[in-house]
């Protein structure tokens, strides 16, 4: 359970590095299984305890993009920040967040990793470097740019990653971010999740470009375009985007091609085309299959895997089960300064 | 007199005033796709097509400034914002440009622009999807405020707000959309600055806007016997109807305002300050404003209940003022 | 003691404190080009470098979010905004994330950033220019904001907005960066929350804030012999010192508040919410609010003094409610 | 003077097209030449008012940059819109605004363009298509938009144009209404006035490129370079994306390398390097010098322009000067709504 008033923004900077992550060993792709799993798990779990009302607000199931945050994650350390959106969890799971504290938070318990004030939305723990989601699209751009700066300004080697959908790369802040990141050379990782829609617009009703990636040519900073759904190939793209920006070269746009299996949020009726879904419902589409596959992980390998994440999961749940909701008098004494 | 769903009255509006005249068209985030997010623009683009119903990508402050520069090209867009609280990314082309063209063109442009934005806490959103911002639109010049909380006014003041020369803001609130009422056939508009007396009473006024005005009827239902409540919806915010609110003090001698926004230079505040100016000697006991906690939003059901007005808390407002 | 420019006493605490506190960091448009439009920030990047100091492009939002998201790290960044006018396009960093992060997060990160901005109509920079919104933030949630009208309150109160560990709008009035007063030697704070009798007096409370409170100091002097003003400069609007004005009222009977903002939903509607709720029967006569003009803010010399507050304004609602 | 309440803003886009300006005739060379000594010498004018205090508040003047204005405008119809910024004289009179009520303007008077209620930055002539300036740095970008969308819904072809800085090209409008305009194929040119500063910050502080015109490339538009103290060669690039615009073909980003020669704003102190203002001081730098030379005007075409121009700007400040304030209470009596 995070503590109640974390002070220790700075820790984070100063923590050890985590290194051995680098290096494509076995160990790393099991690692990367686990982690996409337990996102898949996590999320399918979550959808079950909205619709049976455990859960209540607005959830967006991130189901199909296992990949995106736990290729880019894996290259990660636990001191480099990351900046996530709406559509969360996995950014928090794939970056070592406590899944007992997730659950709370979305059932909205005092124990929760918001102490239940986030909810879905805005899930933080500072302590692995996952600085919060955020409701407002394209919000997280700026933000991040904090973070690469307080690296930057202590001489620190961490860096700052922000993921945000293809919706997002419409907003002016991309523009302004990109901008002075490459302006600055923050060491700065800005990965577009294009899944190809936002909320019910198709990609190109809102983009007049094939990509998002060639727009990082404008402020002479690279671009560049990965399959989505291949956690090695996020990986690797991500494992050079961070080197670059370790090593004081500035940012990168990292644009991964993925498809979002559930509908948008909740209970939002979806009408994409049918051969589209089915598409991108084959087992070749799926990222932890395709992880299986190209990882030659065997079967009993994965069915202890799954078996861990389950109970894993269940623990979470029974914990978030068992917590208190918070407090509103002690709440509201607290805050009540107007 | 039929039945009417306090959503289905936008969508009725927007029909007929999209039908009446040629130079009215509605743009925002997914209007266009199946109705949109909460279906208001359902049938629009199948009845007016793309030309008149234009989806966007996720670029308010472009689109609030197309809408301005269209409406000073002699366009009537009608605008949606998917959540209130994203006026926020737009706060420049709305204020700085929308509000002020008029003005500063020395009256030789006007901007017939209707903004709508959906409000409504209550829904477990948290902090970023759970404000109501009427106070900074009230507090700049140029714009009109609108906040309908039945299906006739939804219908009646979004008219109104589409056929006005000038920027209106035209606030729905989300918790109010599937509230069904009998309504009036043929057409009807209504009148912007015209306020609406919801149920009269002898001790305190209670002027109530949007989801609050639910909690207003449900306050005086409360305390029938006890006191005896009137209870206002001003519907529109500015232009102001205040001649029918000191009316009623006059009557009352005791004012409460509720609303979903924080006090704190909130429109209770604005409506203390004018009641006060113009009508001190009316009143008995001191005005008080009923609004939410004066903090961002929490998300945990029991923590958000507990930073909302209520009818309890209503009630326990206007307790204080009547037993003084 | 020693004399003071108030532009002088900005700049000697963005010194002081980024000399004292290494995480403390300047940045804004110009802020590092021979000391800003203003002269505000003039000797910091000489002395402390190009890494403290950041001139960025013309990117309100990249920049209040490269801030929220450094403070959020550790950092405190005092963040300049060159004219308040220009938040409109930061709103949502400020608003949404800024003043949201540590509820959201329950607590758990701290946000200690300040947002300098300047204002101050009567320079004919018309209707873009001239804006003074600080009832935007006072209506949000997570904002502390203090407005300084003497070189005393700017140092004191820029040291204290930068120690703070939230959010705090630090609101400058470029028509006093001129002025000079005599203040003491040695190092001072003026701490959040505490309001200043400025001037004593018995028949009448006038509560001024920024450029006002020398409206109000001119009307009590000419009002002298008609009329005892007592004058109250509340320097920190959130939080607010309501002590100290229900305690004038007590004496006095009678209020009036004084601000450059138009008065709809202002700071002003707000002091006579909570005087009233707190203090009704202390009051002899309505609390009045003198603001602008509710219109964009016209360019023309003769139009400008028309729309804003000024001695003769205020002087006759202090009448108005003395003569009653 | 203009009308009071001017409801003819359909007119804009019904106005019979000015043709003929397209050839180039030499005709259209003195009359860019006596456009851009308008713009020169009502600039010194207003700034010898501003310096003896007959013209209150702030001034951007673009002297040293004529040649985009005229370059641009005589490219346009009188139906075509343009929207300007906070330096915006030089396009209103290239846009054929009217020198007495743009005095007038300036010294606040009723008879001014916006009726003494917008000064210096917020100057409107709609007749002749010329939209506003705009005191909000980038503010224009999406206006403009509005104009080139009513153009296109209505099926007529006319264009919106907007001018802005290099420093607004960092702020996020600019890329929400280039991808905007490009998705929409809108009839729209992006003119950015390159001017090498954005108040006291250089260019290379505010862009990591060294230029702006590439990242039209990101939205799919052409992104031109020119140099904008060459008023033919920016009259017709203006003019190719003049006509890609009416042909719906969608809009362009136009970007003209010039000098401000003098400071940023009314009396603001200017540090920029001894040798950099020496070096664009010089008369090959000089746009009107340019157009003299290139177009061939002889001296005594130079000097009856001089005469004449000379001529209408003095009667346009004894207009203004002899014309009343508005009247302040019949102002705060027809505004007096809350
Ligand atoms: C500023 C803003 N505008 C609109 C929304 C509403 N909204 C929430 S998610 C979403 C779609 C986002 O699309 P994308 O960025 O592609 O992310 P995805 O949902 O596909 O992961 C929209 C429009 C918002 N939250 N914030
Ligand atoms: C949003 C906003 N931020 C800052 C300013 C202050 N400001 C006015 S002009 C200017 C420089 C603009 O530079 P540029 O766009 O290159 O135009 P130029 O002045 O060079 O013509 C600045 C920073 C403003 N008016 N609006
Ligand atoms: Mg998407
Ligand atoms: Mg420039």
């Amino acid at each position: 359970m995070p503590a109640k008033f974390w002070n220790g923004q700075k820790a984070i900077w100063e923590t050890t590095s985590i290194d051995g992550l680098k290096t494509m060993e076995p160990d790393l792709v099991i690692q990367m299984y686990r982690s996409m799993l337990t996102i898949r798990l996590f999320e399918e779990k979550a959808k079950q305890l909205y619709q049976s009302g455990e859960i209540a607000g607005a959830i967006h199931l991130s189901i199909g993009q296992e990949a995106v945050a736990v290729g880019v994650c894996s290259a990660l350390r636990l001191d480099d920040a990351v900046f996530s959106t709406h559509r969360g969890h996995g950014h928090l799971i794939a970056k070592g967040g406590h899944l007992p504290a997730m659950m709370a938070e979305l059932m909205g318990r005092q124990t929760g990793c918001s102490h239940g004030c986030g909810g879905s939305m805005h899930m933080f723990e500072p302590q692995v470097g996952f600085m919060g989601g955020n409701g407002i699209v394209g919000g997280g751009l700026t933000l991040a740019l904090g973070a690469a700066f307080a690296a930057q300004y202590r001489g620190l080697d961490g860096i700052a990653v922000v993921f945000f959908g293809d919706g997002a790369a419409q907003q002016g802040t991309f523009h302004e971010a990109l901008n002075l990141a490459a302006l600055w050379k923050l060491p700065y990782l800005a990965v577009c999740e294009n899944n190809q829609y936002a909320a019910t617009t198709p990609f190109a009703a809102a983009v007049p470009t094939a990509d998002i990636a060639p727009r990082a040519a404008g402020y002479g900073i690279p671009g560049i375009v990965v399959d989505g759904n291949d956690c090695l190939a996020v990986y690797r793209a991500a494992a050079a985007a961070v080197e670059r920006a370790r090593a004081g070269d500035g940012p990168t746009l990292l644009e991964c091609k993925t498809y979002r299996v559930e509908p948008h949020c909740g209970i939002i009726a979806d009408r994409r085309p049918k051969e589209e879904l089915e598409r991108w419902g084959q087992p070749d589409r799926d990222p932890l299959e395709h992880l299986r596959r190209e990882g030659g992980l065997s079967d009993s390998v994965i069915s202890a895997v799954r078996h861990d994440v389950e109970a894993e999961l269940e623990t979470a749940v029974a914990f978030a089960r068992g917590s208190p909701y918070p407090d509103p008098a002690a709440f509201l004494q607290e805050h009540a300064n107007t | 007199m039929r039945m009417l769903q306090y959503i289905q009255a936008i969508n009725e509006a927007l029909h007929e005033e999209m039908a009446r005249d040629a130079s009215v068209f509605v743009i925002g985030e997914d209007v266009d796709q199946n109705g949109g997010v909460f279906k208001t623009t359902q049938g629009l683009v199948e009845r007016f097509g793309a030309r008149r119903v234009r989806g966007t990508p996720i670029s308010e402050s472009a689109f609030a400034g197309l809408a301005t520069g269209a409406a000073m090209s002699g366009l009537r867009p009608v605008v949606e914002f998917m959540y209130f609280d994203f006026v926020s990314v737009a706060m420049d082309p709305l204020v700085n440009q929308m509000a002020k063209i008029a003005g500063m063109s020395g009256g030789q442009l006007q901007v017939p622009v209707t903004v709508r934005a959906q409000t409504g806490a209550r829904t477990r959103e948290a902090a970023q999807h759970s404000q109501s911002l009427e106070a900074w639109f009230l507090h700049t010049p140029g714009f009109k405020v609108v906040m309908p909380a039945t299906s006739y006014d939804a219908k009646g003041l979004l008219k109104s707000a589409i056929r006005d020369n000038g920027p209106v803001l035209y606030i729905e609130n989300r918790l109010l959309y599937h509230e069904t009422e009998s309504v009036p056939d043929g057409e009807w508009t209504t009148p912007l600055g015209v306020a609406e007396v919801v149920r009269e009473g002898r001790d305190i006024t209670v002027v109530a806007i949007g989801y609050a005005r639910k909690l207003a009827l449900a306050a005086a239902q409360a305390l029938e016997g006890t006191a005896s409540v009137e209870v206002i919806d001003p519907r529109s915010l500015a232009p102001l109807d205040l001649a029918t609110i000191l009316s009623s003090v006059s009557k009352t001698g005791r004012l409460v305002v509720v609303h979903d926004a924080p006090a704190s230079c909130g429109f209770g505040a604005e409506i203390v300050r004018r009641v006060v100016a113009q009508g001190f000697d009316l009143l008995d006991a001191e005005p008080l404003v009923v609004g939410s906690a004066h903090v961002p939003m929490p998300f945990s059901p029991p923590l958000e209940d507990a930073c909302l007005p209520s009818t309890a808390s209503l009630t326990a407002a206007i307790h204080k003022i009547i037993n003084r």
